[in-house]
């Protein structure tokens, strides 16, 4: 058992902490966040130029070979900076999808411009009442001639306006919740029937409703096996929800020792206020969660080495419960803790709570993971 | 015992009602059903509204244009105004300074400002924090220097709510900086016209502009705007902290609240059924209506001592304490009941008559930015640190 | 709106009070406990003498025509004490069936000897697997000759071992959860089949397994209507949840009391733990804890002045879960604050805790109360 | 990094799950399961397996008859030994006056003690608690005053554990009164069989007799008995108290607890399904199982970090606070899960080989008990609060 990084681990992590904590401060990152695709080009050609978009990218790809522990320490450092480009919706999710599911081709294609930084992607599957039901996809896919024609609506797509590429999931059979029927298309953004509604988000992301009117795709743009994409998917998703739940540790150190030089510096009645009791323990319990959201990052981003799939599946679960359980805990108290001036924008730090509630809302919220973890709970046999 | 509204009380209940429907501007209504954006002139017909009525001053004595209510009837009429969604009354001329003049003004500061207050002339805004003061209210630094008939005052304030619109301000000041901290206070009216008076906005972390700084450079303040003594002003600003605080568990903001919640997750769907019909999220939902029901009792039943003679004292500390605790936890089921819509947040959909359409269903747009907005109500006034701490003294005597 | 006592109310706490404080300290309620019947005769002529046991039968009936705040006050004051005398089980379960059940001849016969205090009763309804759900009665009442004979087991009896007469429900038909089909019988505990095995529960109270064994009882036996006894079961339940209610919040005040009292005078580090700000807000929260309880116990105690029946039954379960919150925390808390003294027999303390948390496995938990509440809760017309 | 255990490591747990197979007693395998009452020769004759195998001195280097184990080795082995239903290893001897004898006793200490702890010629007990001192251990009233080659001993001890089988206590005791309380400690070693020795039992809330209080009228120490120096056992009490503290978090238990918790819930009945299989109850057990899969990770976090070198400091303290909670959690789920069931409560079911029935199902006999036992967990060996304070000074610099 080791939980230390490997020394080609801590180069990463330092590489990305020397570009995040020197290039990133919250000013920028605001700037950034309110620019019309709601982030920096600029600062994504730095990335690209790091390597950064091999990182989870098989070798072969022309990928760094890295695993889960790669991504979470990147993560980590993003939600540190509370970096806003779209790493999760290009690398992860959009390049994770076209590793899983494209045939050589389409990932020689698209792989390699991922890596590079020149091909944007976003994942465009929730739908408005699917809440966190992933298998949950009315938009619907008919065979047209040689390709497909799409037809429905995608909700709250992260990054769909700046995308490139989106990678939209339809039915080609199957009922509204069933796993089976789902497909995957490669659509351009501007193709025709394609209508994108960016908006902003509260915690400074972007995303955008995506409508599919009668949309004609050809054949070529299906990845895998028609009908057949739901476990990608579902893999994907968890390697998503790792990659949150490290974004979520980072973060919470931010609130934590953000709140802890707070207590320290700020004067009330003539002391600091970290000398009352009360204070002291409310900040032992955020740093207590910190290191739960911790350990449970660590297992997220470990879960392909568990000993079943079924194990993999339950840990990635856990991990969310506990990253939103700690990251509300964390938000709220480092607010209240703060008092008047931790609501103020001009502050760092209810940035940093922003963003922690709401990762609770991406990829399945505590709720979510709490029942799909019951659900697969071990039971003692009947 | 008897926890029955008597026959008047109903009635009067009834008339509150009937004149809600009636005078309650149907474009403030769905403002504040909404969750959008209220203006100055919106409250100001509502003030004028309700004054009209004889209704505006529901704290104040009669001989001075109040109701003369006692506070049943004052809890009813605050029930029923939410319940009919009205903007509440704003507070910083009709229950804050209003009741300092009365009780330590002079006749003729009584006569000057009162009418003016009820006829919407004067717009009032509070000075009592200061930066880095916090909890601490008597840490005031803001000065106050004789100068003949005038106070130079020199200073800052700051969580100035509604400050943009005020002409007013009632400012807690430092007369005499050799004492204890409580003993060189004065209470001083401040025309906000007067040069030196700035004014800048706090934006808060949900890009909203609700609160203030107002800074005091050489501004000269006529000594006749002086209430109560010269360096007695901790009393005024004690009597203002403890003056009628029955409303403060918010229990018709929270029934509202609940009532929304209820709403928005019978309209959501959760695998293709009414997310209220979770019987995870439904218990959910069942604890805070029962944590309603028993602040509710609570608070009714500090109403009624007060009604029969009694004091509200640290009481109302405990019903801060449990009211903002719910209608946290409220605000906080209400973001997640609308899952991933909670997220998209453009500030123009929460203009009235902005023709941007919401992202997702309308009654999520404002969700999460309440929950955030609504942090506060365990902060200001007192966080609930301070009113444990108030509890613990007062009623526990540690 | 009042919440004050009348003078009679007033007079009849003070009777109570008076009694409890004066004679029933702890190590008497000990010795009471411990006893073969698991609790005082003597005691129990004493409450008759004061006329406790008429306070909430009709007028007619030989009673003082009193109320659930008459019933509230005598509770709360036995919560004070801890009384172990089974006055929920004949008084308010047993009386109370019999009221609402019997026959002009069977309350003339019966109540008139519960008012004297020389007839004890035993409510025997749950069973071993029916948990905390009212309905579910698999004892059965088969029709013999001119009367029934009964098999099946009661489980958690209170005061069973003593009581001269059991109130059996028995399922004269329909299947075991139907609200119909349920009958009421009155047996007596000495009769021929009956096998009653006693024992102490963990606060201090007494209950029994009572075994039905070819019961044979005559027609005079049933209460009420047969197969119709659902309702008054319903309600007669309702009544002993207010005074389950009324009988925690006055434990609570003890333990509430008990631990202020302790942080007052415990010295630690050379000061009185009181001054400790941590232990302070804990204080503070029982204390609000047990103000909520107060509430729910005033509104439960006053459920049948409620606007409607569902109102009525609404306010009980809201007030049991309360109850049942408030009762851990505040049991848990005072041992918390108490520390290693707080586990000792010897201190009074943990006896409270005791009851107040096994108040809670008495006519249904927080849980199931919450989800009775939850299906009974007003939602928007769909 | 590398979440899972090397082949060696492996291959470890695999001999101690075969050795739990075959040594363990299986009478104290059912008392454990089963909840039932574990006597002193109960102890004795599992310390005596163990050591038989070598196994019983965990902490102690190889050369005084320890495992010489680090701290993966140690984890595996207490996660074992509790899944296999085994008694814990009573600590007082074992892991809490022997280490201390190893690093401050003489030569003849080592050589006349440790042999007879491993041998359980000598149970001990600890003379730490004092009646009103609870968390400030330094507070010492217990007074030993040097007559020639013996202490003349005078004091009381409470909260001695299992008091009533020992022969040998452990004793801070005040040598010096004249100086800061830290400074006047001596640490003591005493025959519990010397005259004017009394242990008199403490009764607890469930009726059980597991602590005890225990008096010292004037007892003849001999100055043998001393370890370390006069006035330097503050320097004893302090290393004993963080010693090896990687097991603090109870893992083992919680999982126990957690196992039997799915059990109990399977077996019993809601309405005619088992009660795991409501979904409000199924989430929370869900829950304190992810909550346990958390501790459990920072556990090993903690214990790698050891057995790189590194020294667990106030990090056991956030192991002892969550431990705590979620192992107090899973008993109040597991009372709860059996319903009316809860409250029967008689104190022989709980002697092995009793014929008395227990009233409802078997299991559920001991939960009540347990749950009220188990509020020690938050109260001993410094309570929640003074790991707080201790994560506040020591991690957070407050």
């Amino acid at each position: 058992m080791d939980f230390n990084l490997t020394d080609e681990q801590r180069m990463l992590q330092e590489t990305v902490s020397r570009l995040v904590s020197s290039e990133y401060d919250i000013e920028t990152r605001h700037r950034y966040a309110a620019s019309e695709e709601g982030f920096s080009r600029d600062v994504w050609s730095q990335l690209a130029d790091l390597g950064l978009f091999g990182v989870p990218f098989s070798e072969e790809a022309g990928g760094f070979g890295g695993g889960g522990v790669e991504l979470m320490v990147v993560m980590q450092e993003f939600g540190r900076g509370l970096v806003v480009e779209p790493f999760l919706s290009t690398v992860v999710l959009g390049g994770g999808l076209i590793e899983a599911l494209g045939n050589n081709g389409q990932r020689e294609e698209y792989l390699g411009q991922v890596i590079e930084g020149s091909l944007l992607l976003a994942f465009a599957h929730g739908e408005p009442d699917s809440r966190y039901n992933l298998q949950q996809v009315e938009t619907r896919a008919e065979k047209n001639g040689g390709g497909y024609r799409l037809n429905g609506r995608k909700a709250v797509v992260f990054n769909g306006d700046s995308a490139d590429k989106l990678l939209v999931s339809a039915r080609t059979s199957g009922a509204a919740r069933d796993a089976e029927g789902i497909s995957v298309f490669l659509v351009d953004r501007t193709a025709p029937g394609v209508t994108v509604r960016a908006y902003p988000n509260i915690d400074g992301t972007h995303a955008a409703e995506v409508y599919l009117d009668n949309v004609d795709v050809g054949a070529d743009a299906l990845l895998g096996e028609e009908g057949n994409a739901f476990p990608a998917i579902a893999k994907v998703a968890r390697r998503g929800i790792a990659a949150l739940c490290a974004e979520a540790v980072g973060a919470m150190e931010q609130a934590v020792e953000q709140t802890l030089e707070y207590l320290k510096q700020r004067k009330q009645f003539g002391v600091p206020i970290g000398i009352f009791q009360a204070l002291q323990h409310q900040m032992v319990d955020m740093r207590i969660a910190l290191e739960e959201a911790r350990s449970m990052a660590i297992m997220a981003a470990n879960a392909d080495q568990a000993e079943s799939p079924e194990e993999a599946e339950r840990i990635v679960h856990a991990a969310k419960v506990i990253i939103g359980q700690a990251g509300r805990k964390v938000a709220e108290s480092a607010i209240q803790l703060h008092g008047g001036i931790g609501m103020t924008w001009e502050l760092p730090l209810p940035h940093f709570a922003k963003r922690l509630v709401m990762i609770d809302h991406v990829l399945g919220d505590t709720d979510y993971h709490l029942e799909r973890f019951s659900e697969l709970m071990e039971t003692p046999a009947a | 015992m008897n926890l029955s509204y008597t026959p008047e009380e109903q009635a009067f209940r009834e008339e509150v009602r009937a004149f809600m429907r009636e005078k309650l501007p149907a474009d403030i209504q769905a403002k504040v059903r909404g969750g959008k954006r209220l203006q100055k002139d919106d409250f100001v017909r509502w003030h004028k509204a309700l004054n009209e009525k004889g209704w505006l001053a529901v704290h104040w004595p009669k001989e001075y244009g109040g109701t003369g209510w006692g506070p049943i009837q004052r809890h009813i009429f605050e029930e029923e105004m939410t319940a009919a969604g009205a903007p509440s009354i704003v507070p910083f001329g009709l229950s804050m300074v209003a009741p300092v003049i009365i009780k330590f003004g002079t006749e003729a500061q009584k006569q000057y400002y009162l009418p003016r207050i009820l006829n919407q002339d004067d717009w009032w805004c509070q000075g009592y924090s200061e930066p880095g003061a916090g909890s601490d209210l008597a840490a005031v630094k803001t000065r106050a220097v004789r100068e003949g008939d005038h106070y130079i005052v020199n200073g800052q304030k700051t969580w100035t709510t509604l400050g943009q619109y005020a002409n007013m301000i009632f400012c807690l000041v430092r007369t005499n900086p050799d004492v204890k901290k409580q003993e060189g206070i004065s209470f001083l009216l401040i025309d906000m016209d007067t040069p030196g008076v700035t004014v800048r906005p706090i934006i808060t972390l949900d890009g909203e502009h609700e609160v203030n700084e107002v800074f005091f450079e050489d501004v000269k303040v006529p000594v006749e705007n002086l209430v109560g003594e010269e360096n007695k002003g901790w009393t005024c600003a004690k009597y203002l902290l403890t003056y009628e605080r029955t409303g403060i568990a918010g229990v018709g903001y929270a029934k509202a609240a609940l009532r929304h919640l209820k709403n928005v997750a019978s309209r959501q769907l959760k695998d293709g059924k009414p997310l209220l019909d979770d019987p995870r999220f439904r218990a959910q939902v069942a604890q805070v209506e029962i944590e309603v029901m028993s602040l509710e009792m609570t608070n009714l039943r500090v109403v009624a001592s007060v009604a029969g003679g009694g004091v509200p004292g640290a009481e109302s500390s405990i019903l801060k304490i449990r009211g903002t605790q719910v209608r946290q936890a409220i605000t906080d089921l209400l973001r997640r009941a609308v899952g991933p819509y909670a997220m998209p947040f453009i500030s123009d959909v929460f203009e009235a008559g902005s023709d941007v359409e919401p992202v997702g269903p309308e009654y999520a747009a404002p969700l999460a930015s309440q929950y955030f907005n609504r942090r506060k109500l365990s902060i200001y006034g007192g966080s609930n640190e301070i009113q444990k701490n108030i509890i613990s003294k007062m009623i526990l005597g540690l």
